[in-house]
């Protein structure tokens, strides 16, 4: 049999797709994905957290075999690394200071501080239509700094992942502070067609065989089973 | 102020260090122009007392007086002195010329920089005139050329040197030398001891503790002995060395020669 | 930590090499192979991005020096005190001086700073009397908890090479400060300090060498220093050792600029034997 | 909020609601990191100091090469460059020898990345201290019929100890410390858990203070036990007594 | 192995360090039971010749043999010889007992430690056989008492009597001694030379540099007087001491005392 493959998450926390519990487990909707892909695909897959500014590297440099960490597909990654079809896919949204006037166009961040998670679409679509309207566009490592600090008061708003955001929107923190602005406009160029997993160049028996364990968990309908469990919508997207 | 002439009187000096009383009761003074030497064993208290003039040991009783003025103490409560006014004490041990047997020059500084150190921040001279004292004094010692050099440049004899215009250059009123030759080698001491036969011979105020008991003969017009933290003989030099009344002081000068 | 092992941990002035020396035969060729590696390095390796970043690089080297020379000196003044209570200060000084040097000294830096950043600056904003006080812009801010980390770390490192330093003045040169009629600050302005500082430079060399090199942590809570702008070329181009390897010399040089600078500075005050 | 989470020792608490079971697991992985950093750092630090005393000059440079860039680039670059390169490397050199690519370990990188930093750190102070043995020493030791060898394990060695020990045991001390660094490639030791624990609860103060007291602890403890060995080395010395 | 009571004999010895010329062609038998004292003025080669004998330096030419053993040599191709074999030097070595100036004690190693650490690990000869032999040494010259000490907290002379129980301990044929007493503060040599001439009587073979004539007198049976790198004179004590010939040597002799 096949040596097992190393599968890269964000070492940090990315609730509710993946998050290490009290016991250093990993869960998650993703984790739940990956557990019902491989065994479909009939691949052993080990859970790798590996940091997430490095996690590209560390794919091209073989230390992971794949990424399953809400990477979204885009044609700046497609250069160096290789996806299979989208897995999910959800808006992106903004989030800000309760109370605050703050819309989720170039107007209406005007003079505000945006937190975005590094080498996200986030980032990228921040960079290409706030950052030039003199909205302060701020980096995090990690979307749960970012939360953490739009909670603290240091940033006004936060743009990320729609699904994501809800889901600190329902913790104790997210509540008493901030509020949902709503989703950005569309720009498919940046933010591209949802989340895929990624995969080394070249690698394309693999790339086919998670192609057809993603097809095939969403016709049995284990996907939707997972889902439910964490959402109320389909994730999946259209 | 009531005997100007009257340099350095010290009045009945007791010191204690724990248990060990170093100093039993040691009065001694000294007119302007006075060179007295104080000479005596190993651990006679030479250095104490030397040291507690200038209160660098702060005496356990007694009194010191500079210039007819005197240094008041008060008791700290535990059986010492502590002195009552600081200001009086730093403007007091400015009017002393300290010369150390290890030198202590400040090492970070030149030698120039050292002599002017004192003469600027104590007494508040301006640079340029303080600068210009210093030449003049360096000159005097024969250190001239070596004003811009850092002290761990020069040999010993010359770092003395160094330190006595150091000692000059606040224009003490009173110059204190403790063992000023004993770190160095022999063949350093000579230009040192000439430096202090000049200025002995100016009949300037000094007070020196010495181990070279044929200068101190040569330069001094009054000598000590100190024994075991009491005096045991003074007398001008030629009743000293030549004849000396107490067994101890005999046995002293016959253990030196 | 001791001198040697300053020097063991820190590239200092002792290892700067002598003009002459470079022109050994074997070096010659050793210069050799390392010129054909970087031209190896230049022509097969990917740097096509690096114009489009040359400004922001730029910002970043000044960031990062800013970061180090207002860490240094403002560590350095705390050290100072640190320093001299624990020689000469009564206990109740002398025990928490002792006490802040063994746990800034027993704990990474890294986590210092991201307590000082997401545990105390997230506890901040619960006030509001801090969320409305002037201060509150700043302490949005992201720099000033890396120059608070990087400062007590400074101060608490250096503040043990004063200790040292302050303990180490011969005393017979303070006696002779006392003997000339110095008050106690003029002793401690004029001689103590000058000495101890002169005493301290070979070390405070390597000190300041590791603080530059601990000053690419401050990137990990969002200060946008040198490291943090190749951390960015990293993820925007998916380069792995290009952008490294340039971080790698930026730093090399910028130690080399500090290590010149700091023996031409020590050199103002020459030390026999050294 | 932020006074319950202050307080909320729960947390803390080792099994599954609370952290302290992964927090002492990352420290576990911490102090394994360390100590084999540290002994790796020894193992290139003895060879790297005789190679820059006795070794011939191509050797030398090479090793003063070393020794110079990582002294003068900071840890976290280092780390970073050698966590991708150094596993590259090492497996494009096995390739070479038609071994498939091995499972580098985030344990077993963790420990090469540290090791190679210490092992530059301890080149300079096992060198140092060598040069402090007096030359009779070895001298005398040649002078019985001592094979090179021989006075190396018998005599170089030991005899440097003591002037090792204390530049050794900070090594040491920077070794615990720098394996928080590896939090930045993700490797679970003890200061990223720390993070993900905080991150997740939002008690950032209580864990980053644990893990504070974790880090501090380890210190307290090596320095009982470093002066316990510093003062058996220092056996034969005056001074100490 | 022509001659076996030929201890050692070195012939024609030169050695250059860079360009100076140290030795210049020195040659000397030593029979078995010969004390040989080399005496002459700093500088003028006698360590040198002492640690080419046992290949601490290495000779620029000429030969070493010991026992009749022939230490073989090649040239460095650089106009210097290095051994051609060095398990031979190192067995040699291990016959030859040397004594330094500065002992050498080896500082981690208690005193028997010392002394037992050459039987073991050069000559392989059992534990509890080398401790029996080191404590009778040590008996000897005297430090029973401290075997457990660490040679810091010894004196010189102490440890210099220890460096010769260390020295004996491997049984060496020769016993070379390189100024033993001369690190020594003038109360502690006679203790030193005294174990040395006990050694002497025994007729035990030596070769020792020493600025002690009176000593070298007393207790050896032949004399070298090395002078800028040759042997200037040589012969029995009486001859050399009594009526030397060289007019270097009567000076050198009526420098010294
Ligand atoms: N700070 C001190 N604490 C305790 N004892 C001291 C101190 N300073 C001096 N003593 C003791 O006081 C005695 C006298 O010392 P002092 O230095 O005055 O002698 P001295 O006459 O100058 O001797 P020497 O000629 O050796 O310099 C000695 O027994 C010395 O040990
Ligand atoms: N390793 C060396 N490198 C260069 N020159 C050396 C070396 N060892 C000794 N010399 C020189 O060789 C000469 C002879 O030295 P040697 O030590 O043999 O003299 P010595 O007769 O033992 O003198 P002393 O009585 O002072 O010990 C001296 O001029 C010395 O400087
Ligand atoms: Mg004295
Ligand atoms: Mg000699």
């Amino acid at each position: 049999s096949a040596e097992a493959l190393k599968v890269g998450v964000a070492a940090e926390p990315y609730p509710p797709f993946t998050a290490p519990d009290a016991s250093g487990k990993w869960e998650g909707w993703e984790v739940e994905f990956m557990n019902a892909m491989c065994a479909e695909a009939k691949l052993e897959c080990v859970l790798t957290p590996v940091a997430w500014d490095g996690i590209i590297p560390a794919l091209t440099s073989k230390k992971i075999d794949m990424i399953i960490s809400s990477m979204s597909i885009t044609d700046e990654r497609l250069k160096t690394i290789d996806f299979s079809d989208k897995y999910y896919n959800t808006p992106t949204g903004i989030i800000g200071t309760k109370g605050e006037d703050i819309k989720p166009t170039p107007e209406g961040l005007n003079g505000k501080a945006l937190g975005v998670q590094v080498s996200t679409v986030h980032q990228a679509y921040a960079a290409k239509h706030f950052a030039p309207a003199g909205v302060e566009v701020k980096e995090y490592q990690t979307q749960d700094e970012a939360n953490n600090d739009l909670a603290a008061g240091r940033l006004d708003a936060v743009q990320a992942d729609a699904i994501a955001l809800k889901a600190f929107l329902a913790t104790d923190q997210g509540k008493e502070c901030c509020d949902y602005k709503g989703d950005v406009a569309e720009d498919v160029a940046v933010i591209g067609p949802g989340v895929g997993v990624g995969l080394r160049k070249g690698e394309t028996e693999l790339k086919d065989k998670v192609n057809a364990a993603i097809k095939a968990i969403r016709d049995n309908g284990t996907y939707d089973t997972f889902s439910k469990k964490y959402f109320d919508f389909d994730i999946y997207g259209e | 102020m009531t005997d100007a002439a009257q340099a350095i009187a010290v009045t009945d000096l007791h010191k204690r260090f724990g248990p060990l009383e170093v100093l039993k009761g040691v009065s001694l003074t000294a007119k302007q122009g006075d060179v007295i030497a104080i000479i005596g064993g190993s651990g006679s208290g030479k250095s104490t007392f030397l040291r507690c003039i200038n209160l660098l040991e702060l005496p356990s009783a007694g009194s010191v007086s500079v210039h007819g003025e005197k240094i008041r103490m008060k008791s700290d409560g535990r059986g010492g002195l502590v002195p009552e006014d600081r200001k009086q004490v730093q403007r007091i041990r400015s009017q002393l010329g300290m010369v150390f047997q290890s030198f202590n020059l400040w090492q970070h500084m030149t030698i120039l920089e050292n002599v002017i150190e004192a003469p600027i921040h104590v007494l508040g001279t301006p640079r340029a005139e303080a600068v210009a004292t210093a030449e003049t004094l360096l000159k005097r010692v024969g250190l001239y050329e070596k004003r811009d050099a850092y002290p761990a440049f020069l040999s010993g004899g010359q770092q003395q040197r160094a330190a006595i215009a150091r000692a000059l250059a606040i224009q003490p009123l009173v110059m204190l030398f403790d063992e000023p030759t004993s770190a160095l080698d022999p063949e350093l001491v000579g230009e040192v001891l000439s430096v202090i036969g000049d200025l002995a011979r100016e009949r300037r105020t000094m007070i020196l503790v010495t181990h070279e008991m044929k200068f101190a003969r040569d330069v001094a017009n009054h000598i000590v002995f100190l024994h075991n933290g009491v005096i045991e003989e003074q007398g001008p030099p030629e009743v000293i060395f030549g004849s000396p009344r107490s067994e101890r002081l005999k046995k002293f000068i016959s253990s030196i020669h | 930590m001791t001198d040697e092992t300053t020097h063991a941990v820190a590239f200092t002035p002792e290892d700067l090499p002598t003009a002459r020396s470079f022109f050994l035969p074997h070096r010659i060729v050793m210069m050799l192979v390392f010129a054909a590696f970087v031209v190896a390095v230049a022509v097969f390796m990917r740097w096509d991005w690096l114009p489009r970043y040359l400004p922001r690089l730029g910002w970043g080297i000044l960031v990062s020096l800013v970061m180090l020379f207002s860490t240094a000196i403002l560590g350095f003044l705390l050290a100072v005190p640190i320093g001299l209570v624990q020689v000469t200060g009564p206990w109740f000084l002398k025990l928490p001086a002792k006490a802040f040097c063994t746990v800034i000294r027993g704990t990474p830096l890294l986590l210092q700073l991201w307590l000082l950043y997401y545990g105390l600056g997230s506890l901040f904003p619960q006030f509001p009397a801090i969320r409305q006080s002037f201060l509150w812009p700043y302490l949005r801010e992201a720099w000033p908890y890396g120059v608070a980390a990087l400062t007590i770390s400074f101060a608490a490192y250096e503040g043990e090479v004063m200790r040292g330093a302050f303990g180490g003045v011969p005393h017979g040169e303070l006696e002779a400060a006392k003997a000339y009629g110095m008050g106690r600050w003029t002793m401690f302005r004029r001689i103590w300090l000058p000495r101890a500082i002169h005493r301290a430079l070979p070390t405070l060399n390597g000190e300041t060498v590791l603080q530059l090199k601990s000053t690419p942590l401050v990137a990990t809570v969002t200060v946008v220093d040198v490291y943090a702008v190749i951390s960015k070329v990293r993820q925007e181009t998916f380069l792995t050792y290009e952008p490294l390897l340039l971080l790698a010399l930026i730093y090399m040089c910028l130690t080399g600029i500090l290590v010149v600078a700091f023996r031409t500075f020590e050199n103002r005050i020459p030390t026999r034997g050294a | 909020m932020a006074a319950d989470s202050l307080v909320n020792w729960g947390l803390l608490s080792l099994s599954a609601p609370g952290w302290g079971g992964v927090l002492l697991q990352g420290f576990l992985n911490s102090i394994q990191i360390a100590v084999g950093g540290f002994t790796l750092g020894l193992a290139l630090g003895v060879g790297g100091a005789f190679g820059k005393l006795y070794g011939g000059p191509v050797l030398r440079d090479l090793l003063e090469c070393y020794t110079t860039i990582v002294r003068a680039v900071p840890e976290l670059v280092l780390i970073l460059l050698l966590y991708y390169a150094g596993t590259d490397l090492l497996n494009q050199v096995l390739a070479l020898f038609a071994i498939g690519p091995v499972d580098i370990s985030g344990l077993m990188a963790g420990i090469f990345v540290i090791g190679v930093v210490q092992g530059a750190y301890s080149t300079e102070v096992l060198r140092g201290a060598i040069k402090a043995v007096p030359a009779g020493q070895i001298e005398a030791a040649r002078a019985y019929g001592m094979s090179p060898t021989k006075v190396l394990r018998r005599i170089t060695l030991p005899a440097m100890l003591p002037y090792a020990i204390p530049g050794l045991s900070n090594l040491w001390l920077i070794a615990t410390k720098d394996t928080a660094l590896l939090a930045v490639v993700g490797f679970s030791e003890l200061t990223l858990v720390t993070r993900q624990a905080a991150g997740t609860t939002k008690a950032y103060l209580l864990f980053f203070l644990a893990a504070g007291a974790l880090y501090l602890a380890l210190t307290l403890i090596s320095n009982v036990f470093i002066g316990m060995i510093e003062r058996h080395a220092r056996r034969g010395f005056a001074e100490s007594r």
